[in-house]
Formats: C-alpha cells, sequence, structure tokens
C-alpha cells in the first residue's frame, strides 16, 4: 500500500468540501480521482501535499502517518504534484525548472556550493543529466533553454510533470494534466504517464477527459459533493448508474468514447 | 489632565488616520505604496499657508485651493510616475516605490525652493477659536479634524463596498486585464482614485497645519511614516482599519509620552505594527487571505 | 609621481562607493528569495555600533570588530527574519522598515552605551591605524610619494576592493548553486517551490540572515572608514537610499545592484555644480529612469547584450 | 596632530603684498536644514564682498553642500582638501559633520573652524580645528541664572530634541546647569525631529506647574513648542540654549513667543554701529533679518581675514598659527579670542522676547 | 450580414511574431470556432479581437466600424465580450460581485432579472454567491467566468476554451449553452480543443496552424476533412 486515507474530511467555514473519504492506492498503480466540478479533487491534493492540512481524518504514506507535516517534508518522503493551474517557475528555463525540481535529490549547501567541492560538483552533473533524461521522456529537450512562462499551454504541463518527476517520487500525483489539450497531445500524454508507470512510480490522477481515465487507471474513486460515490474498476465505473447520473453523463453521447 | 491627553490623541490619530486613509485607497487599487503621498500632503498644507498667512483670504478659499492643488499633483503623479511603469512585462513591484519615492523627494526640495526652509506658521482666525470648559481648551480645530476623518471614512467605505464605481475600483485592483474586459475604464478609474487620495491628503495637510500651526517641508516624512505604519496595523487596504490604526496609534503615542518615556514616541508606531503582525500577519481588520488555492 | 594622480577625493567617494555596493548586495541577496527587507539600516547600525564599541572599549583589533558586528547582525537578522516569515512583500517591507527605526530610537536612548544622538567618536579609522601601523614598523608613505592622506585612502579603497571582489565572486557561486537555485523558486512562487521538497522557512531565514550580515559587515566597515558614527546615519533615508541602489541599478541580477550603487553614489557628486537643485534633480532621475527602464538599468537582456550571461532563446515554440 | 612636512598654498598668489587667498566652505545647503547654510553662506558671502572692496586681503570662497550628511560632507572637504590652493576651511555647520571632517584636516594641516558647531569637544579634536560658535556650555548656564534670579525659580521642566546632536548636547548642558542651581526638575520630556504635535508633552509639563521651562530645540521646533505651550494656556517663561535664537522664532510663534530667554553672543537691537551697518546690509542684501549663524559665519571670515593678515602668507601652519594667536578681535558678535584648545572666549548677552521683540534681559 | 471582420491581424509579443496576418469573418448569429495545436494562435486571435492585444497591422472591424485598436472597455460597450483562457475571476470579491461586474456598463433595469437568469442555469452559482470567487474550484470558475461575460449582453460573446477543465456533463451542457446562446440571438466565436464537440455546433469553422488561418470551411466540411481530422482533431478512437 503506497497511500491510504483514512476518513479524511476538509471545511472551509461552511462549506464542506470533502466528507469522511477513504481510500487506498497499490503500488504501482495508476489510481484515478474524478468526479464532478467542486467535488473536492483538488482538495484531496491540497490536503496530502498539505498545502493546508485536514479538518479530521489521517493520511499515510507507505504506512507512515504523514498528515499535517511541513510540504517539503512530503516531497522529501517521495510524493510530488502537479497543480490544476499551472505553476511554473515561470522566468527560470526549462531546465532550471526540473533542476529546481530536483531540489531534495542533492544536499549541497552553501560552502560547498560556493566552493564547488568534488561532490558538490558530482551531484550537480547527476541532477543535470537526469533533467536532461527527465526532459527526453516528456518531450521537451529542444526547449532546455526556454523560458518556461513562453511555452505553449500543452508544454507547461509536460514541463510541470518532468519537474515533479526530478523528485524522484514514490508517488505522483497529477491534477487535470490534459486540460487544454487537443486529442492528439492527450495522446501523447497517455504514453507518458505510462513510460512514467513503468518506472515504478504509483500515479494519483486527477482528469476529467473520460477516454484518457479510462484507459490509463487501474482503478478509480469517484468523488461527488465532498463525498465518495464509488470506487471500482473503469468499466465498473463506467456502468455505475449514479456516477453516470452525477459526473458521466447519459451514454447517448457519442462524445463520450 | 487624562482627559486633555485623550483629546490630544484622537486629534492626531483622526489625522493620522486621514492620512493613512490616502495610503489605503491607493495601494488598494495599484497596490503601490505611495511613497509621495506623505509630501503631496506637505504641499497641501503649504497652499493652506499661502493662502491664509500670505494672501490673507479665508479659510474656506484655503480649503479649496489645497483640495485643487493636490488633486492636480495627484494626477501629475499618476500620469508620470506611475502610468508609464504600468502593463509593462517584467516590470517588479518595487519600480512604483522607486518612482513614488522620487517624487517624494521631489516635492520635499521642490517645497524647499518655493516656500523656503524651516516653519511657517500658519495665521488663520478660525484656528484660534476655542472652548474652555474647566481648565481644558478644546479648540474647534481639533473637533473639526475628528469629524471630518470620521466623516471621510465612513464615505469612503460606503463608496467602496456599495457603488459600481468602488467596485469597479476594487476590480481594478485586483487584475487590471480583467477589469478591462468586464468593460472598466481602467486608466479613469486609477487616475481618479490617485486624485481623491491626493485630495485627502491635501484636506490633512491644512488640518495638521491650523491644529500645530506648523508647516514645513519635512512635515510629509514623519507623518507618512506614520501613515505607512497604520495602514499595516489596521490591515492593507482596509477602511475601518485605517481609522482604527489611526486612533490607536495617535492615542498610543500620546500615552507614551503621557505615562511613559516620550524618547519611544516614534518607536510606538512600528513596536506595534510589529507586535501586531506577528500576532496577526494580515493585520487587525485585514482579511485571512484564503487558504492558499493553488 | 605617483603622488599628483591620487586625488584623495576620488579615493574618499570611491570607498563610499565599496560600502554602497555591500549594502546593494545585501537587499539583492533578500530579494533573490523573494524577500524586501527594508531593515538594511537597521543591521547597518548594529554592526557599526558592535563593531564601534569593541574596538573603543575593549581595545580589539578593527578585524575582530568588524567579524563581530557581521555576526552579531546576523543573529539578530535571524531572530528577525523567523517572525518575519509570515509577512510578505510590503508587509515585510514596512515590518522591516519599522524594526530600522526602532533600532534607531533605540539606539537614540540607549545613551549609557551609545551616547545617544551625540554619537561615538574617535572610532579607531582603518586608513589611519594603517598608516600608524606602517610607521611603527618604519615604512613612510613619503617614501612612495604618497601624502599621509593619499596612503590612508589608498589603503581603504584597496581594502575595501578586495572585500567586494570577494563578496561579490561569492554571491555569483551561490547563485548558480543548489542554493541559488531555491532561492529563486521561492522568489517566483513560494507554495511551488516548498511543493518542490524546499524547505522554504530554512532558506528564506538564511537569505534574510545573509542580507543581515551583510549589512552588519557594511556598518562595521563604515564606522571604521569615517571614524564617528551617530543613530541618524541609520535613518529611514538610509534604508530608502540602499533600496534605490538596488533597485535602479537592476534588482534582478547582482550586477544591478553594484552598478546602482556606485552611480548613485556619484550622481549626488557629480551633481555637486548645481548644489541647491542636486536633490531636486535626483528626485527626477528616480522618476525618469523607472519610467523608462522599470526594471533597473541592468537587467538580463542587458548582460546577453554584453555576452556576460548565457543566451537563452526567449521563445519557447517554434514558429 | 597635523603633518607640518607638507607646504600648501603654494599656488596662492601674493601680489603686491596683498594675500589673496582661497578659503573652502562645507555647509548644509539642501535638505531639511538648508535654512542654516542658507544663513551660513550669506553671512560668508556678505563679509567677502566687504573685505575684498576694503582690499587688505583678497579672498576666495570654494563652497560645497554637504546635505547634512557625513559622507557628503566628508567627500566635500576632502575634495577642499585635495585643492592645494585652500588655505583653510570654514565649516560644516552640524556638529555631527564636524566630528568626521576635523580629524580628517587636522591629519592634513589644514585649519578648519565651525562657525555653528555648538557640542562639546569639537575644538579639542586637534591644533588645527577652532571655533566661534559660541558653545552651549557658557550660554545655557549665563541664561538659566539670570532667569532663576529674576522669576524665583525653584521647579523646572526640560524639553529637548533627543535625536539632534546638538539639542541634545544643549540639553546635557542644561541638565547640568539645573542641577548646579539646585533646582528641582520635575520631568525631563524629549521630541523627535519632524514632529509637529508636542501637545501630549507640554499637556504634561502643565500638569507638573513648573515655575520655568528649559527647552533645548532649534528654533524651528522652539517656536511651534512656543505657540502650543500658550494656546494650551502654559505661560511660564522659557529658557532656550544656542539654537532657539532667531528672529524667525517671533515670525513662527508671534505673541506666543513672549517670554523666551536666550542667550548669545548675537544681538541684531544692539546699541552698536558695526551691527546696525550688518543688520542692514544683510536686509538689504537677501531681504531678511540675520540671525547668528549669519553672523558667526560674517565674523568668521573676518576672524579668518585678519589671521590671513597677520600670516601675511597662506601657508596652512603660518595661517593656522596666526589664527590661534587671534585676541580680542572686534566683531559684530563682540569682542573674540580663542583659548589654548581653539575654543570661543567671550561674554554672552542674555536677551528676552518681550512684546514681539528681542530685547536685552536685565 | 457580417457582425465582425478580421483582416490580416498581425500581433507580436515583444519581438515574437504570434499572428502572421489572421482573416476571418463572423456572420451575425452564428457560432464560428477557431481550432488548432497549442501554441498556433488562437488566444492571441481572440485577445487581440477583445482590445487586449493591439495588433501591429491589419483591421478588426465590427459592424462595420474599424475598432482595431480600442481598448476592451470601448469594446465592451459597443458590444463584444471576452471569456478569457484561465477563466480571469476576480478572486477577492464575491461571486455576486464578480457577476455584478459582468454588467457594469448596463444601467437598464433588467440586470436584476438577467442575473437571476444566470443563475438559474448554474445554480451551484446561486448557492456559492457570497463566497469569495477565488475560493471555488476550477470548473465553478469557469461557469463564473461565461455567467459573468453574459451578462453584459454581448452582440458577440468571445469564449476562449470553455469548456476547459469542465466534468463531462457540465461540458456537454456548455455546448448546450453555446447553441442557447446563438439562438437566443448573440454571435459567438469560439475557440476549442473539443474539436469534434465545436464542430458540431459551429457554424463555420477557422483552423489555425503556427499564427495562419490554413483551412477553413463551414463545420460540416471541416468534420468530414479527413486531412483535418488527422492533423488536427486526433484519431476519432485509439
Ligand atoms: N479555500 C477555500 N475556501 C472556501 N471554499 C473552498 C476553498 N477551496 C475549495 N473550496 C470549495 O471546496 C469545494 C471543492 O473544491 P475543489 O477545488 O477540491 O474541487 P475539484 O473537485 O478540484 O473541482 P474541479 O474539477 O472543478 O477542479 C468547492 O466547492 C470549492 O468551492
Ligand atoms: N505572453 C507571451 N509572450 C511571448 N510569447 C507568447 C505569449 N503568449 C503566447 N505566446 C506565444 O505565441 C504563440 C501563440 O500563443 P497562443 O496562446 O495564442 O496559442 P493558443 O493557440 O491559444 O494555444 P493553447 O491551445 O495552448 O492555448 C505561442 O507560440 C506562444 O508561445
Ligand atoms: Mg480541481
Ligand atoms: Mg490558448
Amino acid at each position: 500500500m503506497v497511500l491510504k486515507i483514512n476518513n479524511v474530511s476538509k471545511n472551509f467555514g461552511g462549506i464542506s468540501a470533502l466528507t469522511d473519504i477513504s481510500f487506498s492506492i497499490n503500488k504501482g498503480e495508476i489510481f484515478g480521482l474524478i468526479g464532478p466540478n467542486g467535488a473536492g479533487k483538488t482538495t484531496m491534493f491540497n490536503c496530502i501535499t498539505s498545502i493546508f492540512p485536514p479538518s479530521s481524518g489521517e493520511i499515510l504514506f507507505l504506512d507512515e502517518n504523514i498528515t499535517g507535516i511541513k510540504p517539503h517534508k512530503i516531497t522529501n518522503k517521495g510524493i510530488c504534484r502537479t497543480f490544476q493551474n499551472i505553476r511554473l517557475f515561470s522566468q527560470m528555463s526549462v531546465l532550471e525548472n526540473v533542476l529546481v525540481g530536483g531540489h531534495s535529490q542533492s544536499h549541497s549547501g552553501v560552502f560547498s556550493g560556493v566552493f564547488r567541492t568534488k561532490s558538490q560538483r558530482n551531484e550537480e552533473e547527476k541532477l543535470r543529466s537526469t533533467a536532461r533524461e527527465l526532459l527526453e521522456l516528456v518531450g521537451l529537450s529542444e526547449f532546455e533553454d526556454a523560458v518556461a512562462e513562453n511555452l505553449a499551454y500543452g508544454q507547461q504541463r509536460r514541463l510541470e510533470i518532468a519537474r515533479a518527476l526530478a523528485s524522484d517520487p514514490k508517488l505522483l500525483l497529477l491534477d487535470e494534466p490534459a486540460a487544454g489539450m487537443n486529442d492528439t497531445e492527450t495522446a501523447d500524454l497517455y504514453y507518458l504517464i505510462k513510460k512514467v508507470q513503468e518506472r515504478g512510480v504509483t500515479t494519483l490522477l486527477i482528469e476529467h477527459d473520460m477516454p484518457l481515465v479510462m484507459r490509463l487507471c487501474d482503478r478509480i474513486t469517484v468523488l461527488n459533493f465532498g463525498k465518495k460515490l464509488a470506487e471500482g474498476t473503469p468499466e465498473e465505473i463506467q456502468n455505475n448508474q449514479e456516477v453516470i447520473e452525477a459526473y458521466l453523463g447519459s451514454e447517448g453521447d457519442d462524445d463520450i468514447a | 489632565m487624562l482627559l486633555e491627553q485623550i483629546i490630544n490623541g484622537i486629534t492626531l490619530g483622526s489625522i493620522y488616520a486621514i492620512v493613512a486613509l490616502g495610503f489605503t485607497l491607493v495601494f488598494g487599487v495599484l497596490g503601490i505604496i505611495n511613497m509621495a503621498h506623505g509630501e503631496i500632503f506637505m504641499f497641501g498644507a503649504f497652499i493652506g499657508v499661502t493662502v491664509t498667512s500670505t494672501l490673507g483670504l479665508p479659510i474656506w478659499m484655503a480649503f479649496l485651493a489645497a483640495i485643487a492643488a493636490t488633486a492636480i499633483l495627484g494626477y501629475l503623479l499618476e500620469q508620470f510616475a506611475l502610468r508609464p511603469l504600468r502593463g509593462k512585462k517584467g516590470v517588479s513591484h518595487l519600480a512604483p516605490l522607486i518612482s513614488t519615492i522620487g517624487v517624494s523627494i521631489f516635492l520635499e526640495n521642490l517645497s524647499h525652493h518655493l516656500f523656503g526652509a524651516g516653519n511657517h506658521p500658519f495665521k488663520s482666525s478660525f484656528a484660534e477659536i476655542h472652548y474652555t470648559i474647566g481648565s481644558i481648551t478644546i479648540y474647534l480645530v481639533q473637533i473639526l479634524i475628528f469629524v471630518i476623518s470620521v466623516i471621510l471614512m465612513i464615505a469612503l467605505s460606503y463608496w467602496l463596498s456599495k457603488t459600481k464605481a468602488g467596485k469597479a475600483l476594487r476590480a481594478t485592483a485586483e487584475n487590471l486585464e480583467t477589469a478591462s474586459i468586464l468593460g472598466v475604464n481602467t486608466k479613469q478609474i486609477i487616475t481618479l482614485t490617485v486624485i481623491i487620495a491626493s485630495a485627502m491628503g491635501g484636506i490633512a495637510g491644512i488640518l495638521v497645519g491650523m491644529a500645530f500651526n506648523s508647516v514645513n517641508p519635512q512635515m510629509g516624512l514623519s507623518i507618512g511614516l506614520k501613515g505607512l505604519a497604520i495602514i499595516i496595523l489596521g490591515g492593507m487596504g482596509n477602511v475601518k482599519g485605517a481609522m482604527a490604526g489611526g486612533l490607536i496609534l495617535g492615542l498610543a503615542e500620546t500615552f507614551i509620552v503621557a505615562y511613559g518615556d516620550s524618547g519611544y514616541r516614534d518607536a510606538i508606531a512600528f513596536i506595534a505594527i510589529i507586535v501586531i503582525l506577528l500576532i496577526r500577519p494580515q493585520g487587525l481588520f485585514g482579511k485571512k487571505t484564503s487558504e492558499g488555492r493553488p | 609621481m605617483l603622488g599628483d594622480l591620487i586625488n584623495p577625493y576620488y579615493l574618499q567617494v570611491g570607498s563610499f562607493i565599496m560600502i554602497n555596493i555591500i549594502l546593494g548586495l545585501s537587499i539583492y541577496i533578500t530579494l533573490s528569495s523573494g524577500q524586501l527587507s527594508l531593515g538594511s539600516a537597521g543591521f547597518m547600525g548594529i554592526g557599526a555600533y558592535t563593531s564601534a564599541l569593541l574596538t573603543i572599549n575593549y581595545d580589539l583589533p578593527i578585524i575582530v570588530g568588524v567579524i563581530a558586528g557581521a555576526l552579531v547582525a546576523g543573529i539578530i537578522g535571524i531572530l528577525i527574519g523567523i517572525p518575519s516569515l509570515r509577512l510578505t512583500g510590503v508587509y515585510l517591507a514596512i515590518a522591516t522598515l519599522g524594526f530600522g527605526e526602532v533600532m534607531r530610537v533605540f539606539l537614540v536612548n540607549w545613551e549609557s552605551v551609545t551616547k545617544g544622538s551625540v554619537g561615538l567618536s574617535g572610532i579607531p579609522q582603518i586608513g589611519r591605524e594603517l598608516l600608524k601601523f606602517s610607521r611603527d614598523s618604519g615604512f613612510s608613505p613619503m617614501s612612495i610619494g604618497l601624502k599621509n592622506n593619499q596612503f590612508v585612502y589608498l589603503m581603504v579603497l584597496l581594502i575595501l576592493v578586495i572585500i567586494n571582489i570577494l563578496l561579490i565572486w561569492f554571491l555569483i557561486r551561490q547563485n548558480k548553486s543548489r542554493v541559488g537555485r531555491a532561492f529563486a523558486a521561492i522568489k517566483m512562487d513560494e507554495k511551488a517551490a516548498e511543493a518542490m521538497g524546499i524547505n522554504i522557512t530554512y532558506y528564506k531565514v538564511l537569505s534574510f540572515a545573509q542580507g543581515a550580515i551583510l549589512s552588519g559587515f557594511a556598518g562595521a566597515l563604515f564606522a571604521h572608514v569615517m571614524g564617528y558614527i551617530s543613530p541618524a546615519d541609520f535613518s529611514y533615508h538610509r534604508a530608502v537610499d540602499i533600496l534605490i541602489y538596488a533597485v535602479f541599478g537592476g534588482s534582478e541580477v547582482i550586477w544591478g545592484s553594484i552598478f546602482g550603487a556606485a552611480f548613485m553614489t556619484l550622481l549626488p557628486e557629480v551633481l555637486r555644480f548645481i548644489s541647491e537643485y542636486r536633490y531636486l534633480i535626483y528626485g527626477l532621475v528616480l522618476v525618469l529612469m523607472m519610467a523608462f527602464r522599470p526594471q533597473g538599468i541592468i537587467d538580463v537582456p542587458l548582460l546577453q547584450k554584453l555576452h556576460l550571461t548565457k543566451r537563452r532563446s526567449k521563445h519557447g515554440s517554434k514558429n | 596632530s597635523g603633518n607640518s612636512s607638507e607646504k600648501a598654498g603654494k599656488s596662492a598668489s601674493k601680489d603686491g603684498g596683498k594675500v589673496s587667498a582661497k578659503f573652502g566652505v562645507v555647509s548644509y545647503m539642501s535638505g531639511p536644514g538648508a535654512a542654516y547654510g542658507e544663513a551660513i553662506t550669506n553671512g560668508f558671502k556678505l563679509a567677502q564682498k566687504e573685505i575684498n572692496e576694503k582690499g587688505d586681503v583678497h579672498i576666495e570662497l570654494a563652497i560645497e553642500d554637504s546635505a547634512g550628511k557625513q559622507e557628503q560632507a566628508m567627500s566635500a572637504a576632502q575634495k577642499l582638501m585635495s585643492d592645494d590652493g585652500i588655505t583653510a576651511i570654514l565649516g560644516p555647520t552640524l556638529s555631527t559633520e564636524m566630528n568626521v571632517v576635523a580629524p580628517e584636516a587636522d591629519m592634513n594641516g589644514i585649519p578648519i573652524m565651525g562657525t555653528s558647531t555648538t557640542a562639546e569637544g569639537i575644538p579639542q579634536i586637534g591644533d588645527y580645528v577652532f571655533r566661534n560658535s559660541l558653545p552651549e556650555a557658557l550660554a545655557i548656564p549665563a541664561a538659566l541664572k539670570k532667569a532663576v534670579d529674576k522669576y524665583g525659580a525653584k521647579k523646572v521642566a526640560i524639553l529637548y530634541g533627543n535625536d539632534d546632536v546638538f539639542t541634545k548636547s544643549g540639553f546635557d548642558t542644561m541638565k547640568k546647569a539645573a542641577e548646579d542651581m539646585g533646582l528641582d526638575t520635575l520631568t525631563i520630556e524629549t521630541f523627535q525631529k519632524g514632529q509637529s504635535d508636542y501637545n501630549a508633552q507640554l499637556t504634561k509639563i502643565k500638569g507638573l506647574k513648573p515655575d520655568l521651562i528649559l527647552c533645548s530645540a532649534l528654533y524651528n521646533e522652539g517656536a511651534v513648542i512656543m505657540d502650543q505651550a500658550r494656546k494650551i494656556g502654559i505661560d511660564v517663561p522659557f529658557v532656550g540654549g544656542n539654537g532657539f535664537n532667531s528672529p524667525e522664532v517671533i515670525k513662527i510663534a508671534g505673541k506666543a513667543a513672549d517670554g523666551l530667554i536666550v542667550a548669545t553672543p548675537w544681538f541684531a537691537d544692539k546699541d552698536d554701529t558695526k551691527v546696525k551697518d550688518f543688520v542692514k546690509k544683510y536686509e538689504t542684501e537677501y531681504g531678511k533679518t540675520p540671525d547668528q549663524f549669519a553672523a558667526q559665519a560674517y565674523d568668521a571670515l573676518y576672524i579668518y581675514a585678519n589671521a590671513l593678515k597677520n600670516a601675511g602668507s597662506t601657508d596652512r601652519d603660518e595661517f593656522r598659527d596666526a589664527l590661534a594667536k587671534t585676541k580680542d578681535f572686534p566683531g559684530i558678535l563682540g569682542n573674540f579670542s580663542f583659548d589654548k584648545d581653539g575654543d570661543v572666549v567671550m561674554d554672552p548677552t542674555v536677551l528676552i522676547i518681550k512684546d514681539g521683540k528681542f530685547q536685552q534681559f536685565e | 450580414m457580417t457582425l465582425l471582420k478580421v483582416s490580416g491581424i498581425e500581433t507580436y509579443y515583444g519581438k515574437i511574431q504570434a499572428l502572421k496576418g489572421v482573416s476571418l469573418d463572423v456572420e451575425q448569429g452564428k457560432i464560428v470556432t477557431i481550432l488548432g495545436a497549442n501554441g498556433a494562435g488562437k488566444t492571441t486571435t481572440m485577445k487581440t479581437i477583445a482590445g487586449l492585444l493591439k495588433p501591429k497591422s491589419g483591421t478588426v472591424e465590427f459592424l462595420g466600424e474599424n475598432i482595431t485598436g480600442l481598448r476592451p472597455d470601448q469594446l465592451v460597450k459597443r458590444g463584444i465580450s471576452l471569456v478569457p483562457e484561465g477563466r480571469a475571476i476576480l478572486s477577492g470579491m464575491t461571486v455576486m460581485e464578480n457577476l455584478e461586474m459582468g454588467a457594469y456598463q448596463r444601467n437598464d433595469k433588467e440586470i436584476a432579472k438577467d442575473l437571476e437568469d444566470v443563475m438559474q442555469r448554474f445554480p451551484i452559482l446561486k448557492e456559492r454567491k457570497n463566497q469569495l470567487g477565488g475560493t471555488l474550484s476550477g470548473g465553478q470558475q469557469q461557469m463564473l467566468a461565461i455567467a459573468r461575460a453574459l451578462l453584459s449582453r454581448p452582440k458577440l460573446l468571445l469564449l476562449d476554451e470553455p469548456s476547459m477543465g469542465l466534468a463531462p456533463l457540465i461540458v456537454a451542457d456548455i455546448f448546450k449553452i453555446i447553441k442557447e446562446i446563438k439562438d437566443s440571438g448573440t454571435t459567438v466565436l469560439v475557440v476549442e480543443q473539443n474539436a469534434r464537440q465545436a464542430l458540431k455546433i459551429a457554424d463555420y469553422g477557422y483552423v489555425l496552424e503556427t499564427g495562419k488561418v490554413i483551412v477553413h470551411g463551414p463545420s460540416h466540411e471541416l468534420l468530414e476533412d479527413p486531412r483535418i481530422m488527422e492533423a488536427y482533431l486526433g484519431k476519432k478512437s485509439e
């Protein structure tokens, strides 16, 4: 079990964004988190990565309780995320973005950095080669020196994934990676996430692109109004009447293939 | 004595509050700390001196002249020091800080050349009107200052929260581009705001001149710094906060003199904000920023 | 003769430039992690008074005083930096400005030690101490054709130049390292930086403290160059001057602060001939420069044009 | 102490026995205290014109601004000192600036004289450092003594600016003088630069009912303080220091200025032809009544001119020696001599403002 | 009648040319869609029309009037309203205030009724009318942005990727709503990644590639053009 969510709730003033949610993710899985707008999916991510702590409940990562610890510690333990509204370091180059992603994988401090000790140089070398390899993986090698904010939307999303991967996470959280992508690009994204899975990374995916979700995910949890509506394999979910009513819409719509 | 000191504190606090309102308004709409606000205030005071003491005209003319002059200064400030920086790509948020500091240096030295260094007395019979109750003397100006500050506060907070123009102003403050696609003429709104804020500075200038009978080119700095402390204390961009912050500071300064060590009077404003900010980083009345929506 | 070429006035101005560069760097380094601190004047005061008091009262060598001054400023920097973490943007700026003012008031009121606003005089002056030392060891500046004041200021300037070169080297190296990247990431997006595993508390306090150390260091040097300090030296005006160095020169790059400090120190000197109007013009220059180059004189594209920085393609996608 | 091996002033010329010299002036001409620099340089320029017209010696002035800042004063002085044609320096304006500049001048063997620096210990910095401004240590006790004698005062309150060297050292003297005279000090209140509201302090003082208020303030603040004091009903006399003495006090505070007692070397209404002459010329030239800063500067240049004539040379050392010998020089401030340190020896006059005019306090 | 006529606009970001002469016509009462890959220049085109960017050359005409270079607020006055990419919610203002700002330039008496109408259409907005805009979920913000634009009662509604980040059910809804908007007389120019859906409701389509229009035609033709299906719409199903 990589991640275990136990009875997590989150309230904002009067609004309960999450109510008593539990689910768990196995190693190597691609796990889907879907549901209507405002169902609480992003809120769940924020609780897991400690942007804010849950109001109640606990979150276990590799059997360790990580509820409410500092966000950077979560990353150091092996969870990394992307953001629904892209949050790159917009003024940095593409490569630098990925290097920052590798922060938790390196250790040099002020003095080793300034005096360029041998171990620091080695470490830096390694960071760079990993970063380049990741850019290759997401298909951004040729933009290495470009300033991040000048990338097109879809490229920015892929850069976010590369940056998150640079922290060598055991669990990767993706928040709507396909938003703003066309079908061709979404197809590329499919292969990318698959490749990430091959690297042994477990993925928790929020996405509204149903074809993508259904093809990628091993299991899916559906949230609705902050409550858990259903959980199961893609087939089970697609055929769940409640989910269809709340979220997927009727079969008749031929665009949801 | 206590009552007299309270009157002193409220007078001072009301002045601080009016100055702070000007800061708050510009900060609220532009997100800019207008470092020249204190100097605009000083200019207002000098116009008051010129109209009453030098030209010997009645006090209401002084108010009109000061409001007009500072409004024009506000317009020029917007036109030459703020507008060129707006909407340019890669402009750091520090640029307007520096350019308004530039304006403040310019205005301070200009007024020195125009009006001369040193204190200028504010000679107006109006400033002499006072009432004596027992051993307590209260000047009409002191009452006026308090009343004006309350009126301005109420008017401003109504304007901002209830009127269309006020909402447009807040929209502009939040995001220029968004406001403009909603149909707001952002240039006009911004100019208007800076002008109103400056005119309020002008009013404050005259009131201070009358209350303390001292006007000099440097007066903008010290009151300006206090004004800054207050908007932080009360919560940035918050009208009621500015008023409350002003009164708190005015009373605190008075009481530290009356019952403590007057040597720390200038520090009290900043000690207060440091303490407040540590307890409530958003200021006394500031809204807590939403729990991060990444 | 060497002596004719060296004008102590220029040396003096040169020394002030060097000290101001350190002050500019102190703002730059705090800004590089996205924090706008206007406490430099306060930290400068701490450094100056610490060093002056140690050298005057305990006869410690100047170098010990200067290091102690920088360290004390750094420690107070950490103490101020930690609670200030909760503040951002202008809140931080004004709170730190407030800290500076409180420091000044404190120096004014703590008369038994600081002599209040009368200030401390008789602080050992670097150049004069060196002159004494070289005379004691049998060397006379006259032997290389220098007058006393030429020698004194030449020495001061040389020392300051060496210190500056070391500091700049240090900061450039740091910028290019993991620490520098962490600062930059925090500056651009704190939440995202945190999500990338960066301990923002640590790095923000680190950069704040580094800024404080640099200010304290500059303050200590200032004390030993001037020979006299008073609380008025560390007032609001100083804080603003220092901010102007960094922003006017360009706060995004290290060369900006350096250039800004040099330029802004020279400007009033160059404008001496119009004495009464020079601050009027100084104010105008600030407004105009910000209007035309709001990012400051020196920015990344300019450095690229001068081939001082690796060229990066401006544009992501291929058109 | 100075380095006598350096010979300066070679470039200055001596035409037909008439010595011609250049003096450097460092003055506070931009920024908050520019009013002082203005008065001072006016005094210099007026004296310069007269001296050159008279023709015993010829004087050139090189005036530099210090903006009231130490570094700027230092740079300005350095610029002047590195000009070999400059024989000696006048200024800078503030004691803080003098504290920085004087050791430097002394080291370089250049005579320097403050015309407005009244803080303790300045002439003691070195052999080349002088002043002709009356130190507070002389002025304040004189004024206080007369006031106490006249009003039989026992209880006093002190109010001073604590963030300014000038007013702070004035206060130190005041406090000591009050103690020496066995007065009961009810309270000590401070104010800070740029403050315009003194009501809190004054209200507190009012409640304590002192017989006299000792106020160490520059005239700008002092006048406003008196105005506010009278407004809240304090009517006891004020005793001020050197900086309080200016006709501006009356201009700013009007009737409220009545009752201010100061000791000063400078009395504009003195029944003395030299003084009357000076006041008239100054008024026609600058449209203002001269204050003590202008008067002290005016006298200072005369003292320099006199020393220059006596030295008969622009050599810095010779000039210094001649300057140090100045004795009973008849200036508009009175008869002037230096003591062994280069400090002022002179008897101040005590004045009081009455009916909107400075008058001799008997 | 041609409501909007864009002729040969070239728009730059600094030195980078994003549009290399884009021309398009929008007929009154129609839905026109712009398709294209990421970075093709769709958003740039929309922003240029809405007055947020000024073209270096080329003209934009609206109802026969040359409106090139006018300010966005002047265009709102003339009846053009944009729902920008990334929603642009006023996050410090409440949902209600956001909506009111939508009607900023109107002075008529029907604002209250229109407010009621849009809240009927998006019930969640009614429910959350006092919540701060910035704390809405991504999809909720998208709905708010569309609702807000409708409140200006535009003649021409510009929608930049309205379905982005919306749940499937809502996406279907949005396209229904766009159709309804058209039926109520408002002309719509819509940028979409969801090409098939877009073409199904649109009357006419333009395909952009690196700043140029490469194909345009009635949407049913585009839908049937295999080349276009392949290159810009992705394969139907993999
Ligand atoms: N800081 C906050 N304050 C108040 N309400 C909030 C806050 N953050 C989220 N909410 C509310 O919590 C609910 C869940 O929001 P969340 O962002 O998790 O939705 P989501 O499932 O990610 O939706 P979407 O698919 O639209 O992104 C929403 O109703 C939202 O308005
Ligand atoms: N602010 C900017 N500065 C520089 N280049 C930009 C900027 N905005 C967009 N571009 C570039 O202009 C081109 C067109 O961008 P635009 O945003 O119009 O594309 P788009 O078709 O809307 O793409 P998407 O589907 O990703 O939204 C792209 O190459 C993009 O990189
Ligand atoms: Mg979401
Ligand atoms: Mg786009």
